[in-house]
Protein backbone atom coordinates (compact mmCIF):
# COMPACT_ATOMS: atom_id res chain seq x y z
CA UNK A 1 0.00 0.00 0.00
CA UNK A 2 2.42 2.61 1.17
CA UNK A 3 6.07 3.44 -0.70
CA UNK A 4 6.70 6.76 1.63
CA UNK A 5 6.50 8.15 4.86
CA UNK A 6 2.55 7.65 5.07
CA UNK A 7 2.89 10.39 8.30
CA UNK A 8 3.31 14.47 7.65
CA UNK A 9 3.80 16.37 9.80
CA UNK A 10 4.00 20.71 9.76
CA UNK A 11 3.88 23.82 11.68
CA UNK A 12 3.19 27.18 9.07
CA UNK A 13 3.43 30.89 10.22
CA UNK A 14 0.58 32.48 8.58
CA UNK A 15 2.24 34.99 7.20
CA UNK A 16 4.24 32.29 4.65
CA UNK A 17 1.68 30.13 3.96
CA UNK A 18 -1.77 28.85 5.00
CA UNK A 19 -3.23 25.62 5.69
CA UNK A 20 -4.39 23.52 2.59
CA UNK A 21 -7.38 20.87 3.59
CA UNK A 22 -7.46 19.84 -0.09
CA UNK A 23 -3.65 19.36 0.38
CA UNK A 24 -4.39 16.62 3.54
CA UNK A 25 -7.22 15.01 1.49
CA UNK A 26 -4.58 14.11 -0.95
CA UNK A 27 -1.95 13.25 1.44
CA UNK A 28 -4.06 10.44 2.44
CA UNK A 29 -5.33 9.20 -0.28
CA UNK A 30 -4.52 6.02 -1.50
CA UNK A 31 -5.92 3.35 -4.00
CA UNK A 32 -6.79 0.89 -1.14
CA UNK A 33 -8.14 3.89 0.86
CA UNK A 34 -12.10 3.89 0.53
CA UNK A 35 -12.81 6.60 3.93
CA UNK A 36 -10.99 9.75 4.47
CA UNK A 37 -11.40 11.81 7.41
CA UNK A 38 -10.82 15.31 7.66
CA UNK A 39 -10.83 17.81 10.84
CA UNK A 40 -10.38 21.59 10.43
CA UNK A 41 -10.10 24.21 13.22
CA UNK A 42 -10.97 27.51 12.60
CA UNK A 43 -10.79 30.92 14.86
CA UNK A 44 -14.61 31.34 15.93
CA UNK A 45 -15.79 35.02 16.58
CA UNK A 46 -16.84 34.30 20.16
CA UNK A 47 -15.75 32.28 23.08
CA UNK A 48 -17.54 31.99 26.13
CA UNK A 49 -19.09 34.75 25.32
CA UNK A 50 -16.91 37.48 24.21
CA UNK A 51 -16.30 38.55 21.27
CA UNK A 52 -13.11 37.32 19.34
CA UNK A 53 -11.14 39.28 16.50
CA UNK A 54 -8.24 37.01 16.60
CA UNK A 55 -6.25 34.70 18.03
CA UNK A 56 -2.25 34.73 18.03
CA UNK A 57 -0.39 31.07 18.04
CA UNK A 58 2.72 30.33 20.04
CA UNK A 59 4.15 27.20 19.08
CA UNK A 60 7.87 25.33 20.38
CA UNK A 61 8.26 24.26 16.89
CA UNK A 62 10.90 21.88 16.98
CA UNK A 63 9.00 20.13 20.09
CA UNK A 64 5.76 20.09 18.10
CA UNK A 65 7.30 18.55 14.79
CA UNK A 66 8.46 16.00 17.35
CA UNK A 67 5.23 15.07 19.46
CA UNK A 68 3.31 15.69 16.09
CA UNK A 69 4.67 12.42 14.97
CA UNK A 70 4.47 11.02 18.23
CA UNK A 71 1.00 11.55 17.99
CA UNK A 72 0.37 9.91 14.28
CA UNK A 73 2.80 7.25 15.27
CA UNK A 74 0.28 6.21 18.57
CA UNK A 75 -2.89 6.84 15.96
CA UNK A 76 -1.08 4.56 13.52
CA UNK A 77 -0.50 1.65 16.28
CA UNK A 78 -4.23 1.80 17.36
CA UNK A 79 -5.77 2.11 13.91
CA UNK A 80 -3.39 0.87 11.36
CA UNK A 81 -1.09 -0.42 9.86
CA UNK A 82 -3.27 0.86 6.65
CA UNK A 83 -3.37 4.43 7.59
CA UNK A 84 -2.21 7.99 6.71
CA UNK A 85 -2.01 10.43 8.74
CA UNK A 86 -1.76 14.33 8.55
CA UNK A 87 -1.59 17.26 10.86
CA UNK A 88 -0.76 20.75 10.54
CA UNK A 89 -0.93 23.64 12.74
CA UNK A 90 -1.01 27.37 12.25
CA UNK A 91 1.44 29.57 13.61
CA UNK A 92 0.96 33.82 14.16
CA UNK A 93 -2.05 35.48 14.29
CA UNK A 94 -5.37 34.59 12.36
CA UNK A 95 -8.47 36.18 11.41
CA UNK A 96 -12.38 35.17 12.44
CA UNK A 97 -12.61 32.09 10.07
CA UNK A 98 -8.79 31.29 9.00
CA UNK A 99 -7.94 27.80 9.77
CA UNK A 100 -5.50 27.00 12.55
CA UNK A 101 -5.34 23.29 12.26
CA UNK A 102 -6.13 20.86 9.88
CA UNK A 103 -5.67 17.07 10.69
CA UNK A 104 -6.96 14.16 8.68
CA UNK A 105 -6.70 10.40 8.33
CA UNK A 106 -7.33 8.21 5.53
CA UNK A 107 -7.96 4.26 5.59
CA UNK A 108 -9.64 1.66 3.80
CA UNK A 109 -12.87 1.99 6.17
CA UNK A 110 -14.62 4.77 7.51
CA UNK A 111 -14.57 3.29 11.09
CA UNK A 112 -10.48 3.50 11.50
CA UNK A 113 -10.61 6.96 9.30
CA UNK A 114 -12.76 9.10 11.76
CA UNK A 115 -11.56 7.03 14.94
CA UNK A 116 -7.81 8.24 13.88
CA UNK A 117 -8.77 11.69 13.43
CA UNK A 118 -10.36 12.17 16.00
CA UNK A 119 -7.37 10.60 18.23
CA UNK A 120 -5.31 12.60 16.41
CA UNK A 121 -6.78 15.89 17.21
CA UNK A 122 -7.44 15.57 20.75
CA UNK A 123 -3.42 14.77 21.05
CA UNK A 124 -2.89 18.35 19.26
CA UNK A 125 -5.30 20.25 21.51
CA UNK A 126 -4.02 18.41 24.68
CA UNK A 127 -0.70 17.63 24.42
CA UNK A 128 0.88 19.63 21.94
CA UNK A 129 3.37 22.59 23.13
CA UNK A 130 1.14 24.97 21.63
CA UNK A 131 -0.36 28.40 22.85
CA UNK A 132 -3.40 30.11 22.03
CA UNK A 133 -4.00 34.21 22.83
CA UNK A 134 -7.37 35.22 22.14
CA UNK A 135 -7.89 39.01 21.23
CA UNK A 136 -10.90 40.84 22.07
CA UNK A 137 -13.49 43.07 20.41
CA UNK A 138 -12.58 45.15 23.88
CA UNK A 139 -9.10 45.17 22.92
CA UNK A 140 -8.32 43.04 25.83
CA UNK A 141 -6.21 39.90 25.12
CA UNK A 142 -5.98 36.59 26.99
CA UNK A 143 -3.74 33.22 26.89
CA UNK A 144 -6.49 30.58 26.99
CA UNK A 145 -6.85 28.57 29.93
CA UNK A 146 -5.06 24.88 28.99
CA UNK A 147 -3.55 21.40 29.49
CA UNK A 148 -0.66 20.83 31.56
CA UNK A 149 1.65 18.75 30.21
CA UNK A 150 3.29 17.61 33.46
CA UNK A 151 0.52 15.16 34.17
CA UNK A 152 2.65 13.34 36.04
CA UNK A 153 2.40 15.42 39.16
CA UNK A 154 -0.88 15.51 39.77
CA UNK A 155 -0.25 17.93 42.53
CA UNK A 156 0.86 20.79 40.48
CA UNK A 157 -2.81 21.11 38.14
CA UNK A 158 -4.08 24.13 37.53
CA UNK A 159 -8.51 24.28 37.28
CA UNK A 160 -8.20 22.06 33.74
CA UNK A 161 -10.69 22.83 31.05
CA UNK A 162 -9.24 20.13 28.95
CA UNK B 1 25.02 27.22 36.19
CA UNK B 2 23.95 29.11 33.59
CA UNK B 3 20.67 28.32 31.80
CA UNK B 4 18.87 29.86 28.75
CA UNK B 5 15.17 29.17 29.56
CA UNK B 6 12.78 29.90 26.18
CA UNK B 7 9.55 31.45 27.29
CA UNK B 8 6.08 30.31 25.75
CA UNK B 9 2.52 31.55 25.96
CA UNK B 10 1.97 33.48 28.57
CA UNK B 11 5.68 33.48 30.01
CA UNK B 12 6.62 35.71 26.97
CA UNK B 13 4.95 38.72 28.46
CA UNK B 14 6.47 39.01 31.15
CA UNK B 15 10.08 39.27 29.92
CA UNK B 16 11.30 41.53 26.35
CA UNK B 17 13.11 38.44 24.95
CA UNK B 18 11.78 35.33 24.01
CA UNK B 19 14.54 33.45 25.93
CA UNK B 20 16.12 34.65 29.29
CA UNK B 21 19.11 33.51 30.61
CA UNK B 22 19.05 32.38 34.36
CA UNK B 23 21.69 31.58 36.88
CA UNK B 24 20.47 27.99 38.52
CA UNK B 25 22.07 26.72 41.55
CA UNK B 26 21.81 23.05 41.02
CA UNK B 27 21.74 20.79 37.85
CA UNK B 28 18.10 19.38 37.58
CA UNK B 29 15.28 20.30 36.05
CA UNK B 30 13.74 21.05 39.48
CA UNK B 31 16.22 23.48 40.63
CA UNK B 32 15.48 25.93 36.91
CA UNK B 33 11.73 25.36 38.39
CA UNK B 34 12.95 27.33 41.29
CA UNK B 35 15.24 29.87 40.05
CA UNK B 36 12.71 30.74 37.27
CA UNK B 37 10.03 30.99 40.30
CA UNK B 38 12.33 33.25 42.41
CA UNK B 39 13.09 35.39 39.24
CA UNK B 40 9.62 36.31 38.31
CA UNK B 41 9.15 37.08 42.47
CA UNK B 42 12.05 39.03 42.15
CA UNK B 43 10.15 41.31 39.23
CA UNK B 44 7.06 41.28 41.34
CA UNK B 45 5.07 38.55 39.82
CA UNK B 46 4.26 36.56 42.77
CA UNK B 47 1.08 36.04 40.88
CA UNK B 48 2.69 33.95 38.42
CA UNK B 49 3.81 31.16 41.08
CA UNK B 50 0.83 28.53 40.23
CA UNK B 51 1.44 29.06 37.11
CA UNK B 52 5.03 27.76 37.13
CA UNK B 53 3.75 24.73 39.33
CA UNK B 54 1.77 24.02 36.37
CA UNK B 55 4.18 24.17 33.66
CA UNK B 56 6.27 21.28 32.00
CA UNK B 57 9.78 21.59 30.90
CA UNK B 58 11.28 20.31 27.52
CA UNK B 59 14.37 20.06 25.50
CA UNK B 60 13.61 20.71 22.06
CA UNK B 61 13.34 16.94 21.33
CA UNK B 62 11.27 16.18 24.37
CA UNK B 63 9.62 16.93 27.64
CA UNK B 64 11.90 16.79 31.08
CA UNK B 65 11.18 15.21 34.68
CA UNK B 66 11.92 17.45 37.31
CA UNK B 67 14.41 14.65 38.55
CA UNK B 68 16.30 14.90 34.92
CA UNK B 69 19.55 16.76 34.49
CA UNK B 70 19.58 19.96 32.77
CA UNK B 71 20.96 19.41 29.01
CA UNK B 72 24.35 19.73 28.63
CA UNK B 73 23.88 22.58 26.35
CA UNK B 74 22.04 24.52 29.07
CA UNK B 75 19.31 25.19 26.58
CA UNK B 76 15.49 24.21 27.81
CA UNK B 77 12.08 25.67 27.71
CA UNK B 78 9.06 26.47 29.64
CA UNK B 79 5.93 25.15 28.69
CA UNK B 80 2.69 26.34 30.76
CA UNK B 81 -0.70 24.36 30.17
CA UNK B 82 -1.48 24.29 26.34
CA UNK B 83 -4.40 25.33 24.59
CA UNK B 84 -3.51 24.70 20.84
CA UNK B 85 -6.15 23.56 17.72
CA UNK C 1 -25.88 32.71 13.03
CA UNK C 2 -27.62 31.38 10.34
CA UNK C 3 -29.56 33.12 7.39
CA UNK C 4 -30.21 31.02 4.17
CA UNK C 5 -30.35 27.67 4.37
CA UNK C 6 -27.99 25.47 6.90
CA UNK C 7 -28.33 21.88 4.63
CA UNK C 8 -27.10 21.05 0.98
CA UNK C 9 -28.23 18.31 -0.63
CA UNK C 10 -27.32 16.87 -3.91
CA UNK C 11 -27.05 13.89 -6.12
CA UNK C 12 -24.38 14.60 -9.06
CA UNK C 13 -24.01 13.00 -12.23
CA UNK C 14 -20.34 11.91 -12.74
CA UNK C 15 -20.12 12.94 -16.45
CA UNK C 16 -21.68 16.20 -15.57
CA UNK C 17 -19.90 17.42 -12.40
CA UNK C 18 -17.18 16.21 -9.78
CA UNK C 19 -17.66 16.23 -6.10
CA UNK C 20 -16.03 19.27 -4.35
CA UNK C 21 -15.04 18.88 -0.42
CA UNK C 22 -13.56 22.19 -0.72
CA UNK C 23 -17.46 23.56 -1.56
CA UNK C 24 -18.63 21.61 1.44
CA UNK C 25 -15.99 23.13 3.66
CA UNK C 26 -17.07 26.23 2.65
CA UNK C 27 -20.92 25.67 2.62
CA UNK C 28 -20.40 24.42 6.69
CA UNK C 29 -18.49 27.42 7.63
CA UNK C 30 -19.53 29.96 9.82
CA UNK C 31 -18.05 32.96 11.55
CA UNK C 32 -19.77 31.23 14.67
CA UNK C 33 -17.67 27.80 14.21
CA UNK C 34 -14.42 26.17 15.39
CA UNK C 35 -14.67 23.11 14.01
CA UNK C 36 -15.37 20.98 10.95
CA UNK C 37 -15.63 17.70 9.96
CA UNK C 38 -15.46 16.13 6.67
CA UNK C 39 -16.08 13.06 5.27
CA UNK C 40 -14.95 11.34 1.70
CA UNK C 41 -15.89 7.84 0.55
CA UNK C 42 -13.85 7.06 -2.11
CA UNK C 43 -13.69 4.01 -4.65
CA UNK C 44 -11.42 1.30 -3.17
CA UNK C 45 -9.32 -1.04 -5.18
CA UNK C 46 -9.97 -3.55 -3.49
CA UNK C 47 -13.05 -5.12 -1.82
CA UNK C 48 -13.41 -8.66 0.26
CA UNK C 49 -10.06 -9.63 -1.15
CA UNK C 50 -11.22 -8.84 -5.05
CA UNK C 51 -9.21 -6.66 -7.04
CA UNK C 52 -11.74 -3.67 -8.16
CA UNK C 53 -11.53 -1.89 -11.12
CA UNK C 54 -14.64 0.85 -10.65
CA UNK C 55 -17.88 0.85 -9.44
CA UNK C 56 -21.53 2.18 -10.90
CA UNK C 57 -23.60 4.03 -8.62
CA UNK C 58 -27.44 4.06 -9.45
CA UNK C 59 -29.47 6.42 -7.07
CA UNK C 60 -33.57 7.36 -7.01
CA UNK C 61 -32.34 10.79 -7.23
CA UNK C 62 -36.02 12.20 -6.52
CA UNK C 63 -36.36 10.36 -3.41
CA UNK C 64 -32.38 10.40 -2.35
CA UNK C 65 -32.72 14.39 -2.13
CA UNK C 66 -35.68 13.77 0.32
CA UNK C 67 -34.35 11.47 2.46
CA UNK C 68 -30.80 13.18 2.41
CA UNK C 69 -32.78 16.34 3.85
CA UNK C 70 -34.50 14.28 6.34
CA UNK C 71 -31.35 12.38 7.39
CA UNK C 72 -29.78 16.01 7.83
CA UNK C 73 -33.15 17.76 10.14
CA UNK C 74 -32.42 14.18 12.37
CA UNK C 75 -29.04 15.04 12.71
CA UNK C 76 -29.54 18.92 13.33
CA UNK C 77 -32.40 18.01 15.78
CA UNK C 78 -29.49 15.90 17.60
CA UNK C 79 -26.44 18.00 17.12
CA UNK C 80 -27.75 21.52 16.30
CA UNK C 81 -29.79 23.77 16.11
CA UNK C 82 -26.00 25.76 15.76
CA UNK C 83 -24.79 23.59 13.09
CA UNK C 84 -24.61 23.36 8.79
CA UNK C 85 -24.63 19.91 7.19
CA UNK C 86 -23.98 19.16 3.44
CA UNK C 87 -24.05 15.53 1.70
CA UNK C 88 -23.55 14.91 -1.90
CA UNK C 89 -23.64 11.98 -3.55
CA UNK C 90 -21.99 10.75 -6.96
CA UNK C 91 -24.26 8.83 -9.40
CA UNK C 92 -23.00 6.88 -12.62
CA UNK C 93 -19.19 4.77 -13.36
CA UNK C 94 -16.60 6.32 -10.78
CA UNK C 95 -12.54 4.72 -10.89
CA UNK C 96 -10.45 4.07 -8.53
CA UNK C 97 -9.58 6.64 -6.10
CA UNK C 98 -12.45 8.93 -7.34
CA UNK C 99 -15.27 10.46 -4.54
CA UNK C 100 -18.55 8.55 -4.16
CA UNK C 101 -19.60 10.40 -1.21
CA UNK C 102 -19.25 13.93 0.82
CA UNK C 103 -20.27 15.00 3.94
CA UNK C 104 -19.49 17.40 6.18
CA UNK C 105 -20.69 19.37 9.29
CA UNK C 106 -19.39 22.79 10.99
CA UNK C 107 -20.79 23.53 14.25
CA UNK C 108 -19.36 25.63 17.48
CA UNK C 109 -17.23 22.80 18.78
CA UNK C 110 -15.75 19.77 17.33
CA UNK C 111 -17.60 17.13 19.36
CA UNK C 112 -20.78 18.11 17.49
CA UNK C 113 -18.97 18.31 13.73
CA UNK C 114 -17.63 14.89 14.47
CA UNK C 115 -21.24 13.31 15.95
CA UNK C 116 -22.86 14.96 13.34
CA UNK C 117 -20.61 14.22 10.58
CA UNK C 118 -20.66 10.48 11.58
CA UNK C 119 -24.43 10.62 11.94
CA UNK C 120 -24.80 11.78 8.48
CA UNK C 121 -22.41 9.43 6.63
CA UNK C 122 -23.92 6.57 8.16
CA UNK C 123 -27.64 7.13 7.33
CA UNK C 124 -26.43 8.11 4.21
CA UNK C 125 -24.98 4.51 3.72
CA UNK C 126 -27.53 2.49 5.63
CA UNK C 127 -31.01 4.02 4.82
CA UNK C 128 -30.21 6.03 1.55
CA UNK C 129 -31.87 4.95 -1.85
CA UNK C 130 -28.39 3.91 -3.65
CA UNK C 131 -27.16 0.99 -5.24
CA UNK C 132 -23.77 0.23 -5.67
CA UNK C 133 -22.31 -2.81 -8.49
CA UNK C 134 -18.47 -3.28 -8.32
CA UNK C 135 -16.53 -3.72 -11.49
CA UNK C 136 -13.78 -6.47 -10.96
CA UNK C 137 -10.26 -6.67 -12.86
CA UNK C 138 -11.66 -10.07 -13.85
CA UNK C 139 -14.57 -8.79 -16.11
CA UNK C 140 -17.10 -10.01 -13.70
CA UNK C 141 -19.47 -7.13 -11.99
CA UNK C 142 -21.82 -7.82 -9.06
CA UNK C 143 -24.39 -5.08 -6.70
CA UNK C 144 -23.50 -4.98 -3.84
CA UNK C 145 -25.59 -6.57 -0.67
CA UNK C 146 -27.13 -4.06 1.24
CA UNK C 147 -29.57 -2.95 4.08
CA UNK C 148 -33.02 -3.32 3.69
CA UNK C 149 -34.87 -0.63 3.95
CA UNK C 150 -37.77 -2.49 4.65
CA UNK C 151 -36.86 -2.90 7.98
CA UNK C 152 -40.41 -2.53 10.22
CA UNK C 153 -40.34 -6.40 8.65
CA UNK C 154 -38.09 -8.16 10.45
CA UNK C 155 -38.72 -11.47 8.73
CA UNK C 156 -38.39 -10.15 4.95
CA UNK C 157 -34.69 -9.21 5.82
CA UNK C 158 -31.93 -10.73 4.00
CA UNK C 159 -28.46 -11.41 5.84
CA UNK C 160 -27.46 -8.09 5.82
CA UNK C 161 -23.61 -6.54 6.06
CA UNK C 162 -25.59 -2.93 7.47
CA UNK D 1 -54.43 -1.88 -12.56
CA UNK D 2 -51.16 -0.96 -14.62
CA UNK D 3 -48.64 0.37 -12.63
CA UNK D 4 -45.25 1.36 -13.46
CA UNK D 5 -42.59 -0.22 -11.49
CA UNK D 6 -39.25 1.92 -11.57
CA UNK D 7 -35.97 -0.49 -11.09
CA UNK D 8 -32.91 -0.23 -8.97
CA UNK D 9 -30.01 -1.73 -8.19
CA UNK D 10 -29.60 -5.34 -9.26
CA UNK D 11 -33.98 -5.86 -10.96
CA UNK D 12 -32.49 -3.61 -13.37
CA UNK D 13 -30.21 -6.19 -14.73
CA UNK D 14 -33.57 -8.51 -15.10
CA UNK D 15 -35.17 -5.77 -17.80
CA UNK D 16 -34.35 -3.78 -20.55
CA UNK D 17 -35.50 -0.68 -19.66
CA UNK D 18 -35.69 1.30 -16.12
CA UNK D 19 -39.22 1.11 -15.26
CA UNK D 20 -42.28 -1.84 -15.80
CA UNK D 21 -44.81 -1.89 -16.74
CA UNK D 22 -46.89 -4.37 -14.17
CA UNK D 23 -50.78 -5.87 -14.61
CA UNK D 24 -51.30 -5.48 -10.56
CA UNK D 25 -54.78 -7.37 -9.23
CA UNK D 26 -55.63 -5.37 -6.08
CA UNK D 27 -54.72 -1.61 -4.93
CA UNK D 28 -52.01 -1.94 -2.46
CA UNK D 29 -48.03 -2.12 -2.14
CA UNK D 30 -48.19 -5.73 -1.13
CA UNK D 31 -50.16 -6.40 -4.27
CA UNK D 32 -47.48 -4.87 -6.08
CA UNK D 33 -45.22 -7.16 -4.76
CA UNK D 34 -47.22 -10.27 -5.07
CA UNK D 35 -47.69 -9.26 -9.08
CA UNK D 36 -43.67 -8.47 -9.45
CA UNK D 37 -42.59 -11.65 -7.80
CA UNK D 38 -45.30 -13.80 -10.24
CA UNK D 39 -43.15 -11.52 -12.95
CA UNK D 40 -40.17 -12.49 -12.51
CA UNK D 41 -40.86 -16.17 -11.77
CA UNK D 42 -42.49 -16.15 -15.35
CA UNK D 43 -39.90 -15.05 -16.60
CA UNK D 44 -37.48 -17.61 -15.21
CA UNK D 45 -36.06 -15.71 -12.48
CA UNK D 46 -36.84 -17.43 -9.03
CA UNK D 47 -33.75 -16.67 -7.68
CA UNK D 48 -34.53 -13.58 -7.00
CA UNK D 49 -37.88 -14.58 -4.90
CA UNK D 50 -35.76 -13.44 -1.78
CA UNK D 51 -34.72 -10.28 -2.92
CA UNK D 52 -38.35 -9.51 -3.59
CA UNK D 53 -39.16 -10.01 -0.39
CA UNK D 54 -36.09 -7.94 1.25
CA UNK D 55 -37.02 -5.05 -1.12
CA UNK D 56 -38.64 -1.51 0.13
CA UNK D 57 -41.47 0.09 -2.08
CA UNK D 58 -41.70 4.26 -2.63
CA UNK D 59 -43.07 6.89 -4.57
CA UNK D 60 -40.78 9.41 -5.57
CA UNK D 61 -40.91 10.98 -1.62
CA UNK D 62 -41.46 8.55 0.49
CA UNK D 63 -40.74 4.62 1.47
CA UNK D 64 -44.64 2.94 1.25
CA UNK D 65 -45.66 0.25 3.83
CA UNK D 66 -47.34 -2.87 1.89
CA UNK D 67 -50.64 -1.97 3.48
CA UNK D 68 -50.43 1.53 1.69
CA UNK D 69 -52.68 1.84 -1.57
CA UNK D 70 -50.83 2.02 -4.64
CA UNK D 71 -50.47 5.90 -5.65
CA UNK D 72 -53.00 7.58 -7.87
CA UNK D 73 -50.60 8.29 -10.61
CA UNK D 74 -49.58 4.37 -10.01
CA UNK D 75 -45.95 5.04 -10.00
CA UNK D 76 -43.87 3.41 -7.91
CA UNK D 77 -40.02 2.19 -7.28
CA UNK D 78 -39.09 -1.21 -5.94
CA UNK D 79 -36.05 -0.79 -3.63
CA UNK D 80 -33.37 -3.64 -2.87
CA UNK D 81 -31.12 -3.40 -0.15
CA UNK D 82 -29.31 -0.10 -0.36
CA UNK D 83 -25.67 0.22 -0.83
CA UNK D 84 -24.39 4.06 -1.36
CA UNK D 85 -21.26 5.75 0.14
Amino acid sequence: MIGSDPIHCSVLAIDQATLDPAAALTFVSDPAFGGLDLFVGKVRSHNQGREVVGVSYDIHRSLALTVFRQFADEVRGQFGPRIKLYVAHACGRLGIGEIAVVVAAGTPHRDQAFGACRALIEAVKHRAPIWKQEHFADGDSAWSEGCALCGEEPGQKMSDPC
Amino acid sequence: MIVQLALFGAFRDLHREPTLLLEVSGDTVSAVRASFAAHLLGQGHAERSALIRASAFASDQALLHDTEAIPADGRLAILPPVSGG
